[in-house]
């Protein structure tokens, strides 16, 4: 047994104590500050429902907007915030992923691939008031679609679009690719590869990517601001190229306002924002959850 | 709705209340006048269902951009239309109407529990206000007062508040640099109701709305009489040189053209009054509504 | 080329099995083999996809395009110099307007500094959390939690700057004004937390579990494990968070038009109200500031400058990225 | 068209027959970039035998099963030399189309690797990209091609169910009852059991001496006791070159090459 | 202690010696939630032998190693009974830390894990943690460890550069010199060859055989040759039961239980 005490035996137990403790302490402080945020987001969310839970009524969901607070709703928010989403949805969706195809499936690694996707990342660090003007120069002003859907609509599209691309080429990257070899095995060209395999298998991943940027463009005001859309609408559009309204612009509206019903109007508007808000999220894990096991 | 429906029916002149009209109004400007603009549309709705009005509030400035690119038939404004923006829209070729709407009174406001503060002249306005390189306080002012820091809260320098006293007040100088600017004027009235030493101004729909736990100031008039702002002395003109005109900026073209605006025009004249009252602003004489219906008339 | 398909299958199945009929799959493909396998689709999909993908360069080309002409319009107003080199920024004097951006920058680097300062510990103590101690179920239900936090809408976190830090923070420190770089920084900095936990957490948990069990068969405890093998090696990954979560707090806007004030400040105090870059632009669209006047177009300036501020944060964090790659 | 001695397993008699080439490999060369990584290879191989590929790790083997159905063209920066004939056809071609060859020759993985779909979708998928539609030889095909691959009785109740479900040697029973469907020409098997239980592996090795009977079958294998068992034919491969090329009884107990003895006998590997 | 016959192959000759024992495995069961993983293993390990571990895909042989320096406890949902003795200190007792146990049994994995780092801070780690900090002493520990690896003349003149530039079986010889540093008493190896290339496995091969002087050596191994190469005492492991124990002599050539001689010579697995 001579030589199972090997050196430093006796020293290395006596530290093992302290390097524990120092685990411990570390694993002490890192808890703390998970908890903290946890705690910031509970204060939050407290004082929100706080402030605006007692305003929130069928009527207020049913009702447009009105100088008087307790006549007022957002219904036309609600239901312009629908309508905007209705354009972000699809066109971000399919320039994003037909952009992550292009980039993961055919580009080839060559200068041009590697500028696009520089400027793909450099686009999404791009601050959303900046889209504002953009959006507003451009789809407000020169395609001349006024402060319409159309226009909020494609602006918040263009700011959620490199995040869509960047989630979506995660996902296809993801594709496993055994199964690519399995589909060009069987005599698959390539786009049939593309859009029976590598997309099905790829689209819980887009979708929580997506779902994800769809609920930040969802709670952008800044570039609604800056494209200039209107806070009171007291009727439904239409159709794409009508005025509307948006949430986050009647939540703001109100928070200005100099009665304090509307402040907590506001509070009831945000509530609303962050239920939709998480149930999107929810949604998002919920494909997550369902598709990781795969 | 009542008084909407009720002068409807008195002018004659008018098919607003009758006839079903149709189209788009599309409203922007000021936010200082948004919420009476907001009232107008509410109640025109009721009636007039079919038509689709909009209000923004993209600000004054940010509303005559729009109804220079001829985005809008309405601007809202709470100052007279600039020399830049006329020239604009002449060269766009858009004539307009200027219609006054409402008074604001700018209110100055104290803490609560400022007791020193009984009633300010504009020279020392302008002297509490103007910037002069260095901290200023109440001593400085006048005699007797608390020798402490002042500490100022003013509404935005891109808001037609700020520019309205920066032009009656402080002859277009500049406001003292340390002062709190906010675009936001409740964010104002928090921060003189939570600072004894604090002064600051705002419309007056925020002083109404706080009162409570605010101390308004009088304010010397050209006739040396200290007036405190309210409904009468607003709208008589008595509460000055701080109570502003707010306006509305119309399209000529629109009204000619378009019978819904027209409509609208005509029922905003007729309603204003008593919707600014609603929302915390002070109507203008009957007279001056009368006068300007007739305008309108002229325009159709 | 058809006609070598049909030998070819000739080859395969007649000679030896001379009696055996096709089978109808065989003889679907049969007909696909002599139809040749010519497929336009394959050519016109990738061209299709390649002009989505341009559209994020036209929006850059956009970007830069609307920003650029009416710059120059600024700067037919204003000297380059100044903008530059004053240090006042003041532009709604009507007699004396100056126009210089140092103000502006230095209250969105105040605000950015302090939500750093306050983020990146929590941030990466959090992912540490995560990653290293915590378990599967805290780890999943944790994820999606911070999913909201990152979704919350930005106004919402303006009020909570305003009316709730604010207040707590001048309850302990009297001196600190009604609008301040601390309170919407801390909060611009409780907003970014997120990004940097969930990239950061990204990075750490993709080091090889193998790299991370060498560690530990050699007797080190999670902290050493943590501390020296996996942070260094996920340090490319970590540090590409904090510069997204950097330039996420460059370009927010309203938490500081909200909690921040509006006063371009060049002094270097944070207790007081200030201005960042993003925040005047909302101003000024929400504002009084007449078409057609030097004003209008200085957002275009200012806007500008915080677009190049976004590109050389991008820059950088490509340049982290290939400096710090490690292959494992 | 060749003739060669071939000594079947089966009956141990040796049996002069005429042979038909399905490849016939011709001073193939491949680099990866600047990696050479098959030299020179000369191969033919023969219809309706298993020809085994052997050899010790990254010699090569799976770059050349990959090459017989082009599926190497996947790989970024690969250049070839040389060429490949498939039944007279140089699959180099231009004119022969990928899509005809990977048709004609099926491919079966080292893992599973069934797409996440059910039983039947799995199978029907090669004929439905073939543009064929019709319900029923759909069906027929999905159960003939699952009795091909004695999968048929194990998953019968259960076809549209999801084929993750299945057990690994179940699933790899799937990948080849998938390239069964198309009625390919030949199936190359790059390492088939390599991923399995023993239960499975005897299960396959049984599968491929049925398979036999019709198809053209090419196995990489690491084992090679199963390439004994299995293959009319090994070819053994070092360092990207084949080393020896003959028939299975041959190469295990009498190599005309000194390495391949050394390999077959354990001593590296 | 127990008295044993050892059959060392270096020495054909059967000598009768007294042997320590390392680790006393007693009746121990092991599950992964409702998986019966490993089902009453006993098991005595000697001192300064190579004891292999063999056994089909699945059998419990990783399991069973990763729980005798408890890196078992990474994996959520582990329980155990039975117990395990090192050097008669029971591994599960809450007094024995496993950082200590860690660091007196070192454990190579299948797949070289290399920290990212230089050679030299890859071998340098684990005297860090362990708080020493003379550079003196470091440098000669990663040069006396290099050594022990038998990898210290490929490297020296590199060892600051990093250790992901190493081919994968210098890499595992890294590895090696990372556990050597800590002078373990026992060296665990799950499979340490199986990624590698014959030249790299016979390298390590020698290399276990030197190890052997000074260490305890456990290892894993699919590749029965291997086992019957380099180990003194060989464990047959099926279906988490170990079938038979003996010198690996005995197991090759003249095994008690048919199983083992059904895997032995290639009849499944
Ligand atoms: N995509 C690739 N890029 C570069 N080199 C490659 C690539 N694929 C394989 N190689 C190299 O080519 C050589 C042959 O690889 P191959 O995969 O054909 O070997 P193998 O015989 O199938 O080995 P194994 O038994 O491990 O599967 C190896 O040296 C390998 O490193
Ligand atoms: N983390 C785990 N969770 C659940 N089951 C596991 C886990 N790890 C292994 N198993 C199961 O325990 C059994 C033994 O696994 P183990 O990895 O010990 O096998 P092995 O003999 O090392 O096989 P191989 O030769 O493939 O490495 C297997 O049936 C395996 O599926
Ligand atoms: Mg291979
Ligand atoms: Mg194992
Ligand atoms: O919105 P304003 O009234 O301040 O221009």
């Amino acid at each position: 047994m001579e030589n199972v005490d090997r050196i430093k035996s006796e020293e290395m137990i006596n530290r093992i104590d302290g390097r524990l403790t120092k685990n411990k302490i570390v694993k002490g402080l890192f808890f703390i500050a998970t908890l903290f945020t946890l705690i910031m987001l509970v204060v939050l969310l407290y004082r929100i429902i706080a402030q605006g839970a007692p305003y929130l009524s069928w009527d207020f969901l049913q009702n447009f907007a009105s100088r008087r607070p307790e006549q007022a709703g957002i219904k036309a928010a609600v239901i312009g915030t629908i309508w905007m989403m209705a354009v972000v949805v699809p066109t971000a969706a399919i320039f994003g992923v037909g952009s992550a195809i292009y980039l993961e499936e055919y580009a080839k690694k060559n200068t041009l691939t590697r500028w696009i996707q520089m400027n793909i990342s450099n686009l999404a660090g791009v601050p959303s008031v900046v889209f504002g003007l953009l959006g507003l120069t451009i789809f407000v002003r020169l395609f001349g679609f006024g402060n319409s859907i159309l226009a909020a609509g494609f602006t918040m599209s263009l700011l959620v679009l490199p995040v869509i691309i960047v989630a979506s080429q995660e996902a296809v990257r993801a594709v496993p690719n055994e199964l690519k070899e399995a589909s060009y095995g069987l005599g698959a060209t390539k786009w049939q590869t593309i859009s029976r395999v590598v997309i099905p298998y790829a689209i819980p991943g887009i979708a929580t990517g997506s779902i994800l940027a769809f609920s930040r463009a969802i709670g952008e005001t800044a570039p609604l601001i800056v494209v200039g859309i209107p806070t009171f609408v007291a009727f439904l559009p239409s159709g794409v190229f009508d005025s509307f309204t948006a949430l986050p612009m009647q939540i703001y509206n109100w928070t200005s306002r100099p009665q304090e019903e509307f402040h907590n109007l506001a509070a009831a508007g945000i509530i609303v924002l962050l239920v939709v808000l998480i149930m999107m999220n929810s949604v998002a894990v919920w494909i997550r959850n369902r598709y990781q096991s795969r | 709705a009542d008084t909407g429906t009720e002068e409807g029916e008195k002018t004659e002149q008018t098919d607003a209340g009758d006839a079903q009209l149709q189209g788009e109004i599309s409203i922007d400007g000021s936010s200082t006048v948004y919420p009476i603009m907001e009232a107008v549309a509410e109640e025109f709705m009721l009636e007039q269902p079919d038509v689709k009005v909009t209000v923004g509030l993209s600000g004054t400035g940010g509303g005559f951009e729009k109804f220079i690119a001829g985005e809008t038939a309405m601007s809202n404004a709470s100052r007279p239309i600039k020399e830049e923006e006329a020239a604009a829209l002449k060269e766009a070729g858009i004539e307009y109407t200027e219609f006054e709407l409402a008074k604001d009174g700018l209110s100055v406001v104290v803490n609560k529990d400022n007791d020193w503060v009984d009633q300010l002249t504009v020279d020392e306005l302008k002297k509490l206000w103007l910037d002069n390189g260095t901290a200023k306080k109440w001593s400085d002012i006048r005699e007797g007062w608390p020798e402490e820091e002042i500490k100022f809260y003013s509404p935005g320098t891109d808001s037609g508040t700020f520019d309205y006293f920066d032009e009656v007040i402080l002859d277009g100088g500049q406001i003292d640099k340390a002062a709190t600017l906010s675009e936001d004027d409740n964010v104002l009235v928090q921060g003189v109701t939570g600072d004894k030493n604090a002064i600051g101004y705002f419309g007056y729909a925020y002083y109404i709305e706080n009162k409570d736990s605010l101390k308004v100031v009088p304010i010397v008039n050209e006739e040396g009489t200290a007036v405190e702002p309210n409904a009468e002395t607003i709208e008589s003109g008595e509460y000055a040189p701080l109570s502003r005109p707010l306006f509305t900026y119309v399209s000529n073209a629109a009204i000619k053209d378009d019978a819904a605006t027209a409509a609208y025009v005509q029922f905003t004249l007729e309603n204003a009054a008593a919707l600014a009252e609603d929302v915390g602003y002070v109507s203008l004489p009957q007279e001056k509504y009368d006068e300007q219906l007739s305008t309108l008339e002229g325009l159709k | 080329m058809p006609f070598i398909g049909v030998l070819g299958l000739k080859g395969a199945i007649g000679l030896k099995t001379k009696e055996k009929e096709l089978s109808p799959v065989q003889e679907l493909l049969e007909k696909k083999y002599n139809g040749g396998f010519l497929n336009r689709r394959e050519k016109i999909i990738p061209i299709i996809l390649f002009f989505m993908a341009a559209v994020s360069v036209l929006t850059t080309l956009g970007i830069v395009l609307t920003l650029i002409f009416e710059t120059i319009t600024f700067f037919g107003d204003v000297s380059v110099v100044e903008f530059f080199t004053a240090t006042e920024w003041y532009p709604f004097s009507e007699t004396e307007a100056v126009y210089g951006i140092w103000p502006l920058v230095l209250g969105t680097l105040k605000i950015t500094l302090i939500a750093s300062l306050f983020a990146v510990p929590i941030g990466l103590a959090v992912a540490l959390y995560l990653s290293e101690y915590a378990g599967v179920r805290t780890r999943k239900i944790m994820k999606p939690i911070l999913e909201v936090l990152a979704g919350v809408p930005t106004i919402v976190y303006g009020f909570f700057a305003l009316t709730f830090v604010t207040p707590v923070l001048r309850d302990l420190f009297p001196s600190i004004e009604l609008f301040n770089a601390i309170s919407p920084g801390i909060v611009v900095g409780i907003m970014i937390i997120p990004t940097i936990v969930s990239l950061s957490e990204d990075a750490l948990s993709s080091v090889p579990e193998p790299v991370r069990h060498g560690a530990l068969a050699i007797g080190s405890t999670k902290w050493e494990t943590a501390s020296k093998v996996i942070f260094p090696a996920a340090l490319s990954g970590i540090l590409a968070s904090i510069v997204l979560g950097i330039s996420r707090a460059i370009g927010e806007t309203m938490i500081v038009s909200i909690a921040a004030g509006s006063t371009p400040s060049a002094a270097l105090d944070l207790t007081s109200s200030l201005q960042t870059m993003t925040s005047y632009i909302v101003q000024v669209t929400t504002g009084d500031a007449g078409f057609g006047t030097t004003i209008y177009y200085s957002i275009y300036a200012v806007g500008f400058t915080l677009f190049v501020f976004t590109l050389a944060m991008n820059a950088l964090a490509q340049f982290i990225s290939k400096r710090f790659r490690e292959e494992y | 068209m060749v003739l060669t001695a071939v000594n079947s397993k089966e009956n141990n008699q040796k049996v002069q027959t005429e042979n038909v080439l399905v490849y016939n490999t011709k001073g193939l060369n491949l680099w990866y970039g600047d990696h050479h990584a098959l030299k020179n290879i000369n191969l033919k191989i023969n219809e309706k035998e298993v020809t085994a590929i052997i050899g010790p790790s990254g010699c090569g083997k799976s770059t050349y099963i990959k090459t017989l159905n082009r599926m190497i063209d996947l790989v970024p920066g690969v250049k070839t030399n040389g060429s490949i004939e498939y039944r007279e056809r140089d699959i180099f071609n231009k004119d022969f189309f990928v899509e005809e060859l990977r048709t004609r020759v099926g491919m079966v993985f080292q893992k599973p690797n069934p797409f996440p779909k059910s039983i039947y979708e799995n199978i029907a998928f090669g004929l439905k990209i073939h543009g064929i539609k019709n319900k029923q030889i759909i069906n027929e095909t999905v159960e003939k091609s699952l009795r091909g691959a004695a999968l048929w009785e194990e998953v019968k109740d259960r076809i549209h169910e999801p084929a993750y479900g299945l057990s690994g040697g179940q699933q790899q029973r799937l990948c080849i009852a998938r390239c069964l469907a198309l009625e390919p020409d030949v199936i190359l098997m790059d390492e088939p059991t390599s991923a399995l239980d023993p239960v499975s592996t005897l299960k396959i090795e049984e599968l491929i001496q049925e398979l036999k009977q019709q198809y053209s079958i090419i196995i990489v294998t690491h084992n090679m006791q199963q390439a004994a068992r299995i293959s009319d034919r090994t070819a053994f491969f070092l360092n990207g070159e084949v080393v020896e090329y003959d028939v299975t009884d041959t190469i295990f107990n009498s190599p005309a090459d000194s390495r391949t003895d050394d390999y077959i006998s354990g001593r590296f590997g």
